[in-house]
């Protein structure tokens, strides 16, 4: 059952692209690629809720075919990164049917929906892998598909920068991911999990830190936790809708899985100061991320900040697992694991949802600047309500999933306060400080982001007039919200599977109080009822200019701004900020009476400007005087051959 | 034949000297055709080691080296170095860019330096010190040939200088090598120079100068 | 009889080419002649595949090193033949620069490869290495520009006096033998020497001194850093399919001599001297080529420095040793060769298109030739080691084996590098296919032998990546146990 | 029985809300030496609101009503949290501090976005303002919560007043302190008294959440109010109960029920005129002072977690 399921996922992502390359000419066939890709991905979400369920481990090995051992298996945690994948991803094909064909020519698409499974593929070998080899392989691949997917709205210019710096920075966190797992060979010299498993006890201390700070870095890198999350803010927006959604939503959780699977998993935990290093890893992200996304103005690439604060919320979850299991305390590890799955869930739900959101609204206004926007709800109602539901659960409100996730997180670091050791107490304690501060700092994000974007008068001419997406779009989101919204107020029906899984994670753990959850559908159902009460009493109402202290002609330009609203919290928190203004006045010699004042802020991230440039420009500098020892005259190219001989001469005395 | 095995023997002993004094006189030479006759000497001043090396073990093989040696090294690539030389119409001198003087100065510590280095060696294998320095001395004095002359042809006659002592330290250690290979390598030698010497004339043709240190155009 | 017959064959094609001036006698003959070489060297790695050692004369041996080489030299060959066919229309006539003289010294170059590939005897393999100089010079120099010219001298010049250094390492080798206890006939001929050289422990240093004239002297050849001066400018300034012939076939062959005298030294000596030496000069090749990948402005310059680089991943996988080192070296070796003959065919139609092959003055490759650029993002992504390519695989195994051997500092260097090169080469291919145009989209097509040409290497690097056929592992593991 | 209590003291905290703004405006007027309002003034007010008519703004969208209603519906949930008669609550479960916390965020999210509806400037005024003080807020609000929790062992607000009743008035330490001082500064900021807001200034330099609350009328605006006065009645519950729980029942008697609510309203009514004496001694903050208001809030809440580590 679960083979048949797991084969087809496998056999119709592969096959999808190959349809797409002979089908895509006839207007009947156009569509069969996708629909075999739902297909596909039904029977995988399936697969993974039954090996869920029963708790079934699948095998599938390919050695025959691959050089090195490589093998799939789907067991607990697989299945629930492979279920995230899966089952996330079928609204976002049902999705694209309608998006990319609106949006490209014919040979576009037909590229789009040629790497679109293969990439899906790629993120299901990397869940799914059970030998370095193929974890490794599936992991190269995900960073060359998304990439090659980002590159369908052409690569001019800032893009092109944008999109070097994702490659480079994937390369780079894969070298550390390579070392990360190939550090267990002296000890096993197999690739097999299982036996990277049995060799982890048997591993020195030095080589076990150096196998987790290489995980911590690689798949950091990928995660985008800060200062690593460079790449994030630039590649995430600079995708088709559908792919960056699956970017943020997905791949980003991949990271997740495999720090996860080689932290937890394969190393078996570890010392405390491990769960120190991704509680402060998390803290700081999830600060800086939710920080600079406040003062985005672009929708995407706020979103793209917001992932890396959410990515920083899960791995304060990872960071208390780390640190309860090195305290011996089990049952609450394994509860901060749950938080952490769980919320790697919800981010991946309303992530890609709010990706999703924000293509409809390109769609219909061909912009994503904030200040562009307004008052789309008028014309968008559907996309506007469920684009509020994203935001609500992204901004962690009662009653929809964000909520779920954190309030677990926020649990166990409560119960940190029972530690025995006070530096741990204080430590998850101030973190619950921190989640609290990013809540507030998300809820005022996201209520700034769709006000300035659905609510209020249209501040253009292109937002004014928008209109509402096609069917496909608005169903495939109102699947996501709809299951935003189940887990949100039935929050169980995922923290009880999820938190199995972290039961098989950590050694030890017993039953997981996550029931306490089962008090949220009496919430909901309060406040439901609470707000509902007030339809029914009966009410006179007018519709009436809005109050302009008695003056005529109120503007959508006298409105506030997304940076407006913003503005006390920037200033509050201008240390973070830290921008380059320029004031231009015209003519120049004359500030007090101008022609035009032009006023510009940029933000370079201090990371780029104290940490990166430097370390680039070291390297080309290096390189330029190396090239000037390339003199072009051979008889210095003889000399070195001569000194080179000389050289190795004298060595050999030594060696 | 006694008379032979003695002149042989001493050949053997005093070549060494006047091998040095070649190398010496190279490094100190200003003109090119100078240089190639030095090498020609050179080669002879081996080619006779050969011959003696032939009598004193008496060896068939070793006259035919010591036949080819006078054929190819002291005859063909020499006359063809000369007519290249004339045929190029450029000055006659080396453009070194070192002073005759320092050259010399150079040379004879590179001497010295291949007296020492050869020594554990020598010792080692029991085998003839002042010849494996010669040798090795030959070797250096075609690397600095290389590095310090401008001139394209002298870097093949640096070159060849080079090659010469690698043959004479062959002959020294192992009394040569199998006469084929011996053959091949004499072939390939030819080949080159006469490869090199084409090279040389697409020099002088499209650059109109044969100063290799100006030849850059292509680096870093 | 057939190595005699396939050694040969292309001496006598060469010349035979010679008679013809006409340039379409020339490409039919010379492919006919192609084709015939080819299933001669088929023919012949089929009988050494399924004979293990092939023997003939005193001189002439074959294994199943050998065999991996032959293999890789006879694929290369038959694509860059093909693909020389549609590339010499443009090519404008001199002396020494017609189709008739390319292909004669294509097969000329192709018999002193097969010679070094063949020859059982050390002596004849120096002399066949150095004659690959003599017959590819002249192919380097075949443009006849100042570039070609300058380019053709330093390759020639640098390249002899490192080869010189290898005949003196050739000779002390010879002498320990000879000391050893080797009979003098045999002195040379490897075979003998591998079974010798366990008792040729006594002259230490000497066989010490050996190899570091060796390994200074083919490893000028092969384009390790500090030796590797002419490596660049012969690959940049040389037609496309030579420069492809270079790269992928003629350091492969200096490795392989390299590849023998390793074995020899480590038999006698033990692993350590040698392989710390190969690691040396395979982390400072690699280092250095990195970044000077990095400043690079001429395409195929760049990709010669990336050839420098994958010599230098080879050589430290051979350094680090052990059957998966071996391995992976010697698989990375005919990867490299495959990608990299894929990125120099796409130099050809570049420099076609835009006159030039300066990455600073191309842009907008992508529009203007929109099938090239895709195999030259395909060539790129294979050769900095991503999957589905062969040479993910190989570096893979090679990293394998120095974690595996504890080599951490190397694995560390390793990872490092390849991160910096894949910056370098990515900055490069993304200015140069992205931009504006000033082009209009090219109408010239593909012709039909370089999509065979690519498709081939592209096809073989793909599938290496995904499944290395039974026979290919067998005879790698063949190799491994010939130089163990 | 228990239910009843629940149901009960769910209803005291909601039905005296509006009285709760009435005393504190009866006792600033008689500090200031007026005679001041009725005390039911409010009830009235109220009154008057639900029965006139809804007037909306053109640039509206239907969302525009939907928000004061799950404003008060988030408020009342919150209501609904906090003991006040006796150590249990009507959704009370562990974990609900947070969840406190976060029903106000709830509220104040609808809140925001209906006040931007309307496409006026005062609107998007009082939303940036409003968002730096409840994020500066949440923080300090939800580290008090915190501190008190990890002394008495439980997340549960019912569990911590089970836990302070059980115990000797005497026995509590700095942390209650430290932890009572940050939320009474927590109370002041996010029910918008002043020093940080001024509920009856309309001066647009200064005004927060009535900026918010312009463009609504009527009904609506009388649920928004009585959201606000739940807000207060409910931050007062919380605290008394949290530091002060001292005469809830036990059992279930009448009798009991009686006397806990008559040692509720002394509590309440020492509140009532604490805020009303601070309202009347001091001045407004400016905007950009409020920060540091808040950050001794959230500076004494850290000392409350930090001393509950030491102090067991």
């Amino acid at each position: 059952m679960i083979e048949i399921l797991f084969n087809s996922l496998l056999a119709g992502l592969l096959i999808s692209p190959a349809l797409t390359l002979l089908a895509f000419r006839s207007r009947i066939a156009r569509h069969l690629p996708a629909t075999v890709q739902l297909v596909a991905l039904i029977a995988g979400a399936s697969a993974a809720l039954v090996v869920l369920v029963s708790n079934l481990r699948h095998t599938v090995d390919i050695y025959w075919l691959s050089p090195f051992p490589f093998t799939l298996a789907v067991d607990r945690l697989s299945a629930f990164f492979l279920l995230l994948i899966c089952a996330v991803s079928v609204p976002v094909v049902l999705y694209s049917t309608a998006y990319i064909a609106r949006h490209y020519s014919a040979q576009r698409q037909r590229w789009f929906w040629t790497l679109f499974p293969l990439f899906l593929l790629s993120m299901v070998l990397v869940v799914t892998a059970d030998t370095a080899f193929a974890f490794l392989f599936g992991w190269e691949l995900m960073t060359l598909f998304s990439a090659a997917l980002v590159m369908l709205d052409g690569c001019e210019g800032e893009r092109r920068r944008n999109l070097f710096i994702y490659l480079l920075m994937m390369h780079a966190g894969a070298a550390a991911v390579f070392g990360a797992f190939l550090g267990f060979l002296p000890n096993t010299g197999l690739l097999e999990f299982a036996s990277l498993r049995a060799s982890a006890p048997f591993l020195a201390p030095a080589m076990r830190t150096a196998i987790f700070l290489l995980a911590f870095i690689g798949f950091g890198t990928k995660a985008g936790i800060v200062p690593l999350h460079l790449w994030l803010p630039k590649a995430h927006p600079i995708a088709p809708s559908p792919v960056s959604a699956l970017m943020s939503g997905i791949m980003l959780k991949t990271a997740i899985y495999g720090f996860i699977r080689v932290t937890f998993d394969l190393l078996g935990g570890g010392p405390a100061w491990w769960g120190y290093l991704a509680l402060a890893a998390g803290a700081v992200s999830a600060l800086l991320g939710v920080l600079y996304a406040l003062s985005e103005r672009d929708l995407k690439r706020l979103l793209a900040y917001s992932s890396v604060e959410n990515i920083g919320i899960i791995y304060l979850g990872l960071g208390a697992a780390l640190i309860f299991s090195a305290q011996q305390v089990p049952q609450w590890a394994a509860l901060a694991l749950t938080g952490a799955l769980l919320h790697a869930l919800n981010h991946a739900l309303f992530k890609t949802l709010l990706f999703l959101g924000a293509g409809a609204i390109s769609d219909s206004t061909h912009t994503l600047d904030l200040e562009k926007l307004g008052g789309l709800f008028q014309k968008m109602r559907v996309t506007g309500t469920i684009f509020l539901v994203a935001c609500c659960s992204i901004a962690g409100l009662p009653l929809f999933n964000g909520f779920a996730s954190e309030w677990l997180v926020f649990r166990t670091f409560i119960a940190g306060g029972d530690l025995p050791g006070a530096g741990a107490s204080i430590v998850l304690l101030v973190a619950a400080g921190v989640l609290a501060l990013v809540g507030g700092l998300a809820a005022s994000c996201f209520a700034q982001l769709y006000s300035a974007a659905f609510l209020g008068r249209p501040r253009t001419q292109e937002a004014a007039r928008a209109h509402d997406v096609p069917k496909p779009m608005q169903i495939a989101m109102a699947l996501l919200a709809a299951t935003c919204i189940v887990i949100g107020v039935a929050p169980s029906l995922a923290a009880g599977p999820i938190g199995a899984i972290a039961q098989q994670l950590v050694p030890g753990a017993v039953a997981i109080p996550a029931s306490d959850l089962l008090f949220m559908p009496w919430v909901a159902c309060f406040v439901v009822v609470a707000a509902a009460i007030w339809l029914l009493i009966p009410r006179i109402s007018r519709i009436t200019p809005t109050w302009a202290c008695g003056m005529p002609g109120l503007n959508s330009r006298m409105q506030y701004t997304a940076t407006a609203l913003s503005k006390p919290l920037r200033k509050v928190f201008a240390a973070v900020y830290r921008p380059d203004r320029t004031v231009r006045t015209v003519p120049s010699d004359q500030p007090f009476f101008p022609a035009s004042i032009s006023y510009r802020s940029v933000r370079t991230t201090s990371f780029e400007r104290s940490l990166y440039r430097p370390a680039v420009d070291s390297i080309v500098v290096a390189a330029k005087r190396l090239r000037r020892m390339q003199t072009g005259n051979i008889q210095v190219y003889l000399l070195y051959m001569f000194l080179a001989l000389v050289a190795a001469l004298i060595c050999m005395r030594f060696v | 034949m006694d008379l032979f095995q003695l002149a042989a023997a001493k050949t053997l002993a005093t070549s060494a000297v006047f091998l040095f004094i070649t190398v010496l006189m190279i490094a100190a030479a200003k003109r090119t055709a100078t240089c190639i006759t030095l090498f020609a000497a050179q080669c002879a001043i081996i080619a006779a080691q050969i011959i003696a090396l032939a009598f004193l073990h008496h060896s068939v093989e070793a006259f035919v080296v010591a036949a080819m040696v006078l054929l190819v090294k002291v005859i063909a690539i020499p006359s063809a170095l000369v007519r290249i030389t004339r045929r190029l119409k450029v000055s006659p001198t080396v453009s070194a860019s070192t002073s005759p003087g320092l050259s010399l100065f150079i040379v004879a510590v590179l001497i010295l330096l291949a007296f020492i280095v050869v020594q554990p060696y020598a010792r080692a294998f029991a085998l003839d010190s002042e010849m494996l320095a010669a040798a090795t001395a030959i070797v250096l004095t075609g690397g600095f040939l290389m590095v310090s002359r401008r001139k394209a042809l002298m870097q093949v006659i640096g070159l060849l200088v080079l090659e010469n002592g690698i043959f004479l330290a062959a002959l020294t250690t192992t009394f040569g090598m199998p006469l084929v290979i011996e053959m091949g390598i004499f072939f390939d030698l030819l080949m080159c120079v006469l490869l090199m010497g084409v090279f040389v004339f697409r020099i002088r043709e499209t650059f109109e100068h044969v100063d290799v240190s100006r030849l850059r155009r292509l680096r870093g | 009889m057939i190595l005699w017959l396939t050694l040969a064959f292309p001496l006598a094609a060469a010349i035979f080419l010679l008679a013809f001036r006409r340039p379409g006698t020339a490409s039919t003959f010379a492919l006919t002649l192609g084709a015939a070489q080819v299933l001669l060297l088929a023919a012949c790695a089929w009988q050494i595949h399924s004979e293990g050692v092939l023997q003939q004369g005193q001189y002439l041996r074959a294994d199943n090193l050998t065999l991996l080489f032959l293999a890789n030299l006879t694929i290369i060959f038959a694509v860059v033949l093909v693909y020389s066919v549609g590339y010499l229309r443009h090519v404008p006539s001199g002396r020494f620069s017609s189709p008739r003289w390319f292909y004669a010294l294509l097969f000329l170059f192709v018999f002193t490869m097969l010679a070094a590939y063949l020859s059982a005897n050390l002596g004849v393999l120096w002399i066949a290495i150095e004659a690959t100089t003599l017959a590819s010079a002249l192919l380097v120099g075949f443009y006849n520009t100042k570039g070609a010219i300058e380019a053709g001298w330093k390759y020639l010049i640098v390249c002899t006096v490192g080869i010189a250094f290898a005949l003196f390492g050739t000779i002390a080798l010879y002498l320990a033998a000879v000391r050893g206890g080797v009979p003098q006939a045999q002195a040379l001929d490897w075979t003998a020497l591998m079974a010798a050289a366990p008792g040729m422990g006594a002259a230490h240093d000497l066989l010490k001194l050996a190899f570091v004239f060796i390994a200074v002297g083919y490893g000028t050849k092969i384009g390790f850093v500090p030796m590797h001066s002419w490596l660049p400018d012969a690959h940049a300034e040389a037609p496309a399919p030579i420069s492809a012939m270079l790269s992928a076939v003629l350091l492969n062959c200096a490795m392989y001599a390299l590849l023998r005298f390793d074995a020899i030294t480590s038999h006698a000596i033990g692993t350590t001297f040698s392989h710390t030496l190969l690691i040396a000069f395979g982390c400072l090749s690699l280092v250095v080529a990195v970044f000077l990948m990095i400043v690079q402005r001429d395409l195929k310059r760049l990709l010669a420095y990336s050839s420098i680089e994958h010599m230098g991943i080879v050589a430290l996988g051979v350094g680090i040793g052990g059957p998966l080192g071996l391995f992976g070296a010697l698989l990375h070796s005919f990867n490299h060769s495959l990608a990299k003959t894929l990125l120099f065919f796409t130099t050809g139609k570049v420099r076609d298109t835009f006159d030039t092959l300066r990455m600073d003055r191309i842009h907008g490759m992508a529009r203007v030739l929109p099938y090239t650029s895709s195999v030259l993002i395909a060539g790129g992504v294979a050769i900095v080691g991503l999957p589905p390519f062969g040479l993910f695989v190989s570096e893979f195994s090679i990293l394998m084996a120095a974690f595996g051997g504890s080599h951490y500092i190397i694995a560390t260097f390793m990872l490092i590098a390849f991160s910096i090169g894949f910056g370098a080469l990515l900055f490069h291919f993304q200015r140069m296919l992205g931009g504006e145009p000033q082009l209009p989209r090219s109408r010239v097509k593909l012709l039909p032998t370089e999509i065979v040409g690519m498709c081939t290497c592209g096809a073989c690097l793909l599938f290496l990546g995904v499944h290395i056929p039974g026979v290919l592992i067998s005879v790698l593991n063949s190799a491994v146990a010939v130089l163990q | 029985m228990s239910t009843t209590i629940d149901v009960l003291q769910f209803l005291i905290i909601v039905g005296i809300a509006p009285l709760i703004r009435g005393v504190i405006s009866r006792v600033k007027a008689r500090i200031q030496n007026r005679r001041g309002a009725s005390i039911f003034r409010p009830y009235a007010d109220l009154w008057k609101l639900f029965h006139k008519e809804d007037l909306i703004p053109s640039t509206a969208s239907p969302f525009f009503r939907v928000c004061p209603m799950i404003l008060f519906a988030a408020t009342i949930a919150g209501a609904a949290l906090v003991p006040v008669l006796h150590a249990s609550s009507l959704l009370g479960n562990r974990g609900d501090i947070i969840l406190l916390a976060y029903l106000f965020a709830l509220g104040r999210f609808f809140l925001v976005l209906g006040s931007q509806d309307g496409g006026s400037a005062f609107g998007g005024m009082g939303a940036g303002r409003e968002a730096l003080v409840s994020t500066l807020a949440e923080a300090p609000l939800l580290f008090g919560l915190i501190a008190v929790a990890v002394t008495a062992h439980t997340t549960s607000i019912a569990g911590i007043v089970g836990w302070t009743a059980a115990r000797h008035p005497l026995e509590l330490s700095s942390v209650h302190a430290f932890a009572f001082a940050a939320l009474v500064l927590v109370t002041i900021a996010e029910t918008g008294r002043v020093p940080v807001d001024n509920p009856t200034t309309h001066l647009e330099l200064t005004m927060i959440h009535e900026a918010m609350v312009l463009e609504y009328s009527g009904p609506s605006l009388a649920l928004i109010e009585w959201a606000s006065a739940t807000k207060l009645s409910l931050m007062f519950a919380l605290i008394i109960s949290l530091f002060a729980p001292w005469g809830i029942v036990t059992g279930g008697s009448v009798l009991g029920i009686a006397i806990a609510l008559a040692a509720y309203l002394p509590k309440i009514g020492l509140l009532v005129v604490f805020v009303a004496a601070l309202e009347s001694s001091m001045a407004k903050l400016r905007m950009y002072l409020v920060p540091e208001f808040l950050g001794i809030a959230s500076a004494l809440s850290v000392l409350a977690v930090v001393f509950t580590v030491f102090k067991r």
